[in-house]
């Protein structure tokens, strides 16, 4: 593993978005960023800024409304980046899935990486989930 | 004079939910406040006339996250409202536990995104410090740490135990030592009251007129809180609500701050008082007929109003969130502060835009 | 060449040719006399330089007794003009003190001088005089140049029926004849009556546009150094009563006999601040800006406001050690500071020049008020650059107001793309004013090296309000930088520059030119030209200039590494970092951006709202209404002790 | 320029960096400690600042790279100068100008979020900038030179006549250090109302440029700290940890203030700090 | 000041974190974690698909690709992607072959279905009966 993809792997900053959650992963995705979960431990920051972050963690479906903003930040961040899906209702819609405004999961808008299930996803599998996020750019950047 | 005029959201580090405000800022002072809302509607209402209104439970439990426990409470009480249930006292007993115990999780959870929003970081850490320890209350009683999922109509799904409530006073004292010197910060930090003492007016006419519910309205002095009603428990508890005078950010700060000393006598009183017996009754027919509920969310004022005909899908559900109410108030607080308030000010009234836009 | 020719071509030529121009009403005659004028003033200036340099010593120079008679009934003469415009325009200030000025020059010359007083010399020809006249023969030259474009364009605007172009270079251009006779008098009487000419000049010049407003102005800037004129006269009186001379070097060289010149010394500076527009007159050189931009430029960068330090600098050795010498500096320093805070709230980008005019004269007045050979180098070397920069200033602000139609800073935003070269000089200007390691700063840096090691026990009031007021400085120059910067990246905007007028152009490039050659030579300027003026001041300099920087005996500055090392990183990106355009993002707005060249945002409605953005000016707590009446207040009671010190110790 | 001074030149070039990444990274772990966090790894500054050289290049203008470029360069100018011992006047200066260009850097792109903070920026510049001067001139008035070798040729600790003037520093410091309360114009953690403020429009190389001037400024501003004791030298750098640490804890304790709060304090509480102090050593100079 | 005394405390006393990965913490007693399938106790009686709020249990027939004969096989499927861990499905469940584990589900690369065969219904039974 070269210095650089190590230097990648340890210093994921994030960015969070929620795009029509219930509140319920945000605020864990929040709590991972306290002193229980500090995933600070990782090299992990949360950035406010596309501009500055690997990782877009996402919550919620995708709504007609606000699936351009979502597509906005995407287009925003720099390459490497990765999305990882937090919660059932990111990955397939899940509880909202006959609500009319809903699209679906966030996939059917940007390109997902990975896929963190729980309604709400708990901290233990968000942490889980970043850190297959880190495995795949690391992957992506030895191949 | 030179204006700035920038979007403030749908993404931004201090709103951890989608809302635009198009600020217009002159140098550092507001002048003028558009809001644009919407990001967040999912079309709940019209979903749950799509369900069995036995599973618009989990639906309406995810209108909020944070304060999922009394979405789902309200619909059940609606719900039982309209097909004449009466609950027994075990369930009722224990819906105020879990409500009042989503309460302490959200205002512990505002009061450090209020904290980070001055500024005061290591403070955000430890409301979130604290908080963990209600959400360990709540998954070790009901399963989850934050969506209790625990409420159904005609009771509750889960009883505690006499080793589980044993824990839970365990923990309880923990809390206490744990918050005691957060709470000094806030009531006394001479750098946080300059960030929120007299930021923000919302004057007590001004607040009646805009129809502000929760601790918003109750920072503006008016005893207005719809747990004085006495549902489920509350009546037996002899509640009496937390209000300030301040009418500024210090006050709805401080009605948070001791909301949650006063959630926390509930729970305990809550557990020395539990009644014994049956935790929920057998439901079996269809809602008929139209009833409408108030409860007291961590944020205010919440509305449930339903109409069946009978059949296993509701007709109508209609739910009336407390940040609905509140978001007005922002229109005549935001003019006029400067810049670096904007966060305070927003963060003041405790905005949940999952509630407000369902 | 003859000194004495020299002289008189510096003086006369711009005098015959202002008045020559006077029958010239077609364009091609005008441009051939303007630019021979500029030319042969400009090769006068540096023959003059080379001439005085050379020497060694200051050289005096008399001229037929008959001058100085004819100079004295131009006096009267003026003063009686002066009393018309007051009736004129029923502006009874003006008349009073024309009045005033009157009867105080008759007792003087009927009653108290006798009848033939010669003074030996009539003019001097030192380094610090030929620093003057290069400043003022060249900039100034270049200014006039530049007014050959502007005025045709601004004469359209106004919609004449008849040109007033020939009045207006009259004045122009006769205005350097005048100032260069200011700068080498040495007869006091010679000097006041260079001294009430350009008080003339400034007021045709400024009211030409004959609109209301320019009346207004022009008769504000009439009264202030009306009254200054009266402290001349009166000072004269006081001199010719101690010294029984009315000699400049007599003045400087008796100085240390006593206190008795305290208060003649007090009053030729409170000639000197008026017309330096020090705080409280501020206000006419801020009126002054309803005036044909040249005019602006021309008095701020060469001319007029320059005769005002030039005096303080010429009378600092006579301080030396006094009590008034510590009273000058606190005065110039609060000057800096408060003209600095003031210009911060300015929106209207040739106000904000001003301000920093005053500012940056307030500090040349604190430096000859320290009254050290550092402070003095110091004070020079601010001139020479201030004159440079703001020159160029005012000339590209010229360019930009025809170009945009308005004065305000904040429409000047992106002007990068629009009109990039104009937008370039003009930050070349401004980085000139502002950032190290260009003469300015030089002048700041060293300036509060000077007032540290000043003895007085008022220095850190002093080296405070310096340090302040730099900051203040930075503040209003990079906001102003930043909105010439602000640009939406990829958009096609309209060029703006359709027509590059070759004089206008020219002018500016070539003071562009000269001021990032002088500024990279800081080193050479200091050795060759500020340090003899310095010496023949009467100083010793300690000070030691080499390749590379300037130093003092406390410190020293490096100039080239810091131009080779901010040039190279600010530059070498530029030219080798190539960005292709899928490369280039929106900025962050949100989540709600649109495309990278809109510059808008998603709104109410999902219409796009376009995005203002706007510098800093904190007008609620620096504006002019809340600042203003404290800084005047402060302004006239500091005027006041300084007289009142120098009465005191008198 | 002779051989010694050369090597010094490499010295501070390549040194200082790896001190500042250093002390960054010490200053996240303390700062999670006191939060009760483990917090990253020490050099986790290092592997952020590697992954950023590594970005793909996205900008918002080019302009923003060649002011990220003169900030770096004027910065990392103004520690080689103080370090090898030139005019602290012409250090603070330069710094402040290094400081200018971050804020011409957010300024040229047509950003509200950069220009808002631009703008706070310079807020701040007006702030320290004043006191930093001040600074200078009361350590001449005391060793009687404004070069920085010559704080070495001074008998005894400036900080026994100078600790106004130091306190007034490290009002300064916690400005150029970003933290709480002065963290207005751009927050170390995102959660301001600017978002990143000056820094939100740079990206992937040039905010690893910024981050890097950062460290040549971290250890310039604790080297100025130093200069407060200088002899016996481990007096000084005990001093400039003791205020690191003081300026760490200062972040966890107070909240944000506002650009007023922050004026006033710089000018009135600092400023005036060092001006009585060079009153009072003007006074001791004019009576000896 | 009160804030000193908090941070200073925590300096002291060392830092709370859970070190998740590394150490993992037992998770209460009736934790609503992953959802746990027991195939062998199911009688496709379709309770749970009922119950379901979201949709995530199928329960469907298919043909029998592994076997000549076209035999149909009995399936559940289930999205682990979908559900909500809402326990509903393990409350209607009448033969306990639904239960919730207590550690969360795990994040994948790809949202899998997980299909189970029914076995106490095969073909042949359902013939015989």
């Amino acid at each position: 593993m070269g210095l650089l993809t190590k230097a990648r792997v340890k210093s994921p900053w994030l960015l969070h978005f929620c795009s029509s959650s219930c509140n319920g992963c945000d605020i864990e995705i929040l709590a991972c960023l306290t002193p229980y979960y500090d995933v600070e431990r990782f090299g992990i920051l949360h950035m406010g800024n596309p501009k500055h972050a690997d990782i877009l963690l996402v919550t919620g479906p995708a709504n007609r409304r606000n699936y351009k903003v979502l597509q906005n930040l995407y287009a925003q961040m720099p390459d490497p980046k990765v999305v990882v899906a937090v919660g059932t209702c990111a990955c397939t819609g899940g509880v909202f899935h006959n609500c009319y405004n809903i699209m679906g999961g966030i996939d059917k808008v940007i390109p997902v990486d990975v896929y963190v299930p729980g309604c709400a996803a708990r901290p233990e599998a968000i942490i889980d989930g970043v850190v297959l996020a880190l495995k795949k750019l690391r992957g992506e950047l030895e191949e | 004079m030179a204006r700035v005029t920038f979007p403030f959201g749908p993404q931004h580090p201090v709103l951890p939910e989608p809302v635009q405000l198009i600020l217009t800022c002159e140098d550092e002072k507001v002048v003028e406040v558009k809001p644009r809302i919407g990001y967040m509607h999912r079309g709940i209402e019209k979903g749950c006339e799509l369900n069995p209104y036995k599973h618009n439970v989990f639906l309406c439990e995810r209108i909020c996250g944070i304060c999922s426990f009394i979405h789902a409470e309200a619909y059940c009480e609606v719900i039982e409202k309209a097909m004449g249930i009466e609950v027994p006292p075990r369930a009722r007993y224990l819906r105020v536990f879990w409500a009042e115990l989503s309460r302490m999780h959200s205002h512990l959870l505002w009061l450090g995104l209020f904290a980070d929003g001055f500024g005061l970081e290591s403070l955000f850490m430890q409301c979130w410090r604290a908080r963990e320890l209600v959400l360990d209350v709540s998954e070790l009683t009901s399963g989850h740490r934050i969506i209790q999922s625990t409420c159904v109509v005609g009771g509750v799904r889960k009883d505690l135990d006499a080793e589980q409530i044993r824990t839970v006073r365990k923990m309880l004292k923990q809390f206490k030592e744990l918050y005691t010197p957060i709470f000094q910060v806030f009531q006394h930090d001479r750098t946080i009251k300059s960030r929120t003492w007299g930021k923000g007016i919302l004057p007590k006419d001004v607040a009646w007129q805009l129809g502000a519910v929760g601790p918003t309205i109750r920072g503006s002095g008016w005893a207005f809180d719809a747990r004085m009603d006495g549902y489920a428990a509350y009546g037996e508890l002899g509640f009496e609500p937390v209000v300030e005078e301040g009418c500024d950010s210090y006050a709805r700060m401080m009605v948070r701050a001791r909301e949650v000393w006063q959630s926390w006598e509930l729970i305990n009183l809550v557990l020395d008082r539990l009644p014994a017996g049956e935790i929920n009754v057998p439901v079996e027919d269809n809602p008929k007929g139209e009833a409408i509920h108030r409860a007291e969310q961590p944020r205010g004022e919440v509305i449930y109003y339903c109409r069946g005909d009978g059949s296993p899908n509701l007709k109508r559900l209609k739910v009336r969130t407390p940040s609905f109410a509140n978001l007005p108030t922002l229109l005549v607080m935001l003019p006029g502060c400067e810049l670096a308030d904007v966060p305070v000010i927003t963060l003041s009234i405790d905005p949940c835009i999952a509630c407000t836009e369902r | 060449m003859r000194l004495d020719w020299l002289v008189a071509w510096l003086v006369l030529l711009p005098i015959v040719a202002g008045l020559l121009s006077l029958s010239v009403y077609r364009s091609t005659l005008r441009k051939a006399l303007v630019l021979g004028t500029a030319a042969i003033l400009a090769f006068m200036a540096v023959l003059l330089a080379a001439v005085t340099l050379g020497k060694g010593s200051p050289q005096g120079l008399d001229t037929a007794p008959w001058l100085s008679t004819l100079i004295n009934w131009l006096d009267f003469a003026l003063v009686a003009y002066f009393l018309y415009v007051g009736f004129r325009w029923r502006h009874y200030l003006v008349a009073g003190l024309a009045a005033l000025q009157g009867v105080l020059l008759s007792l003087l010359e009927f009653w108290q001088l006798p009848h033939g007083l010669t003074v030996h010399p009539t003019f001097l020809l030192d380094p610090l005089a030929s620093i003057m006249v290069l400043v003022i023969s060249v900039i100034g030259s270049l200014i006039c140049v530049y007014a050959l474009d502007y005025m045709p364009e601004h004469e359209a605007h106004l919609h004449l029926e008849r040109t007033r172009q020939p009045l207006f270079f009259c004045f122009l251009v006769g205005f350097l004849g005048v100032m260069n006779g200011l700068v080498m008098a040495n007869n006091l009487l010679w000097l006041f009556f260079f001294w009430e000419m350009t008080t003339l000049c400034c007021y045709e010049l400024i009211r030409h546009d004959r609109t209301e407003e320019a009346q207004a102005s022009a008769l504000r800037a009439l009264w202030m150094n009306l009254i200054g004129g009266v402290a001349c006269v009166l000072a004269m009186f006081l001199i010719y009563r101690t010294l029984g001379t009315l000699s400049l070097v007599a003045v400087v060289q008796e100085a240390s006999l006593g206190g008795a010149l305290l208060l003649p010394l007090a009053f030729l500076s409170l000639t000197a601040f008026t017309k330096a527009a020090q705080v409280p007159f501020q206000s006419w050189l801020l009126g002054a800006m309803v005036a044909p931009t040249p005019v602006s430029a021309l008095l701020h960068s060469s001319t007029m406001v320059k005769a005002g330090v030039y005096l303080v600098l010429r009378l600092a050795p006579a301080l030396f050690g006094t009590v008034l010498s510590s009273a000058l500096a606190v005065f110039g320093a609060f000057v800096y500071l408060a003209a600095s805070l003031l210009a911060i709230s300015q929106t209207v980008s040739k106000r904000v020049l001003a301000l920093s005019t005053v500012a940056n004269l307030g500090l040349i007045i604190a430096c000859a008020g320290i009254n050290t050979d550092l402070a003095l180098a110091a004070a020079l070397v601010i001139l020479i650059f201030h004159a440079l920069s703001k020159g160029l200033l005012f000339m590209t602000v010229g360019i930009y107001e025809q170009q945009l139609g308005s004065r305000d800073i904040e429409v000047m935003e992106g002007l990068v793309n629009r009109s990039p070269v104009a937008a370039v000089v003009g930050i070349v200007g401004m980085l000139s004013m502002a950032f190290v390691p260009f003469g300015a700063v030089l002048g700041k840096w060293a300036s509060l090296e000077a007032a540290a090691t000043s003895t007085s026990a008022w220095f850190p009031l002093v080296a405070a309000f310096i340090a302040v007021g730099s900051a203040a400085s930075l503040v209003f120059w990079v906001k102003w930088l930043g909105r010439l910067l602000s640009t939406v990246p990829l958009r096609e905007e309209e060029k703006l520059e359709k027509r590059k007028g070759v004089y206008a152009y020219g002018t500016v490039l070539g003071l562009t030119g000269l001021l990032l050659v002088a500024s990279v030579l800081v080193g050479g300027l200091v050795r060759e030209l500020v340090l003899p003026a310095v010496t023949a001041l009467g100083y010793q300099p300690q000070v030691a200039a080499n390749w590379s920087g300037w130093g003092s005996p406390y410190g020293f500055f490096t100039v080239w590494p810091v131009f080779l090392v901010a040039g190279a990183a600010l530059l070498l990106p530029l030219l080798t970092f190539r960005a292709r355009r899928e490369d280039y993002r929106p900025v962050y707005l949100c989540g709600e951006n649109l495309a990278v060249e809109e510059a808008a945002f998603r709104g109410i409605g999902d219409q796009p709202v376009p995005l203002e953005t706007g510098g800093l000016y904190l007008s609620a707590s620096w504006g002019e209404a809340r600042l203003n009446p404290w800084i005047n207040l402060l302004g006239l009671m500091l005027l006041l002790v300084i007289l009142l010190v120098a009465g005191v110790g008198a | 320029m002779n051989g010694t001074n050369g090597l010094l030149v490499l010295a501070v070039l390549i040194g200082v960096p790896l001190l500042g990444g250093f002390l960054r990274g010490v200053d996240r772990k303390l700062t999670a400690r006191l939060q009760g966090r483990i917090g990253p790894p020490i050099w986790q500054p290092f592997y952020d600042f590697l992954k950023l050289m590594g970005k793909k290049t996205l900008i918002s203008s080019r302009a923003t790279l060649a002011w990220a470029c003169g900030y770096l360069a004027l910065t990392l100018l103004a520690t080689v100068l103080f370090f090898l011992g030139q005019d602290l006047l012409a250090v603070v200066l330069i710094l402040g100008f290094g400081g200018a260009c971050l804020a011409l850097g957010a300024y040229s792109v047509r950003s509200p979020y950069a220009h808002l903070g631009a703008n706070r920026e310079l807020l701040q510049m007006f702030a320290y900038e004043p006191v930093l001067l001040l600074t200078a001139v009361a350590i001449f008035l005391k060793t009687g030179s404004f070069q920085v070798a010559s704080v070495f040729r001074q008998e005894g600790a400036l900080i026994h006549s100078l600790w106004p003037t130091f306190l007034a520093v490290l009002a300064a410091l916690t400005i150029k250090m970003r933290k709480s309360p002065f963290d207005i114009a751009a927050s170390e953690h995102a959660h301001q109302e600017l978002v990143r403020g000056v820094y939100t429009e740079y990206s992937g190389k040039s905010l690893a440029l910024i981050e890097l001037a950062h460290w040549y400024e971290l250890v310039l501003l604790l080297g100025l700290v130093f200069l407060f004791w200088a002899r016996p030298w481990w007096a000084g750098l005990l001093l400039a940890v003791f205020s690191f640490f003081l300026e760490i804890l200062i972040d966890n304790i107070l909240a944000r203030l506002r650009w007023r709060t922050m004026l006033y304090f710089t000018w009135v509480e600092g400023m005036g700090l060092a001006l009585a102090n060079i009153v009072y050593l003007n006074l001791i100079r004019g009576l000896l | 000041m009160g804030m000193l005394g908090v941070v200073l405390r925590n300096l002291f006393t060392g830092p709370v974190t859970r070190r998740y990965p590394s150490e993992r913490r037992e998770y209460f007693d009736g934790s609503r974690g992953r959802l746990v399938f027991h195939p062998e106790y199911c009688e496709f009686c379709g309770e749970c698909e009922r119950a379901c709020p979201t949709g995530a249990i199928e329960l469907d027939t298919a043909w029998d690709t592994r076997r000549q004969d076209y035999s149909i096989v009995w399936l559940r499927r289930y999205n682990p992607f979908k559900c909500i861990f809402c326990g509903n499905c393990v409350e209607a469940c009448p033969y306990g072959a639904i239960e919730l584990a207590e550690e969360p589900a795990v994040p994948r690369y790809r949202k899998e279905i997980s299909v189970d065969e029914i076995p106490n219904w095969q073909w042949t039974e359902w013939v015989a009966s």
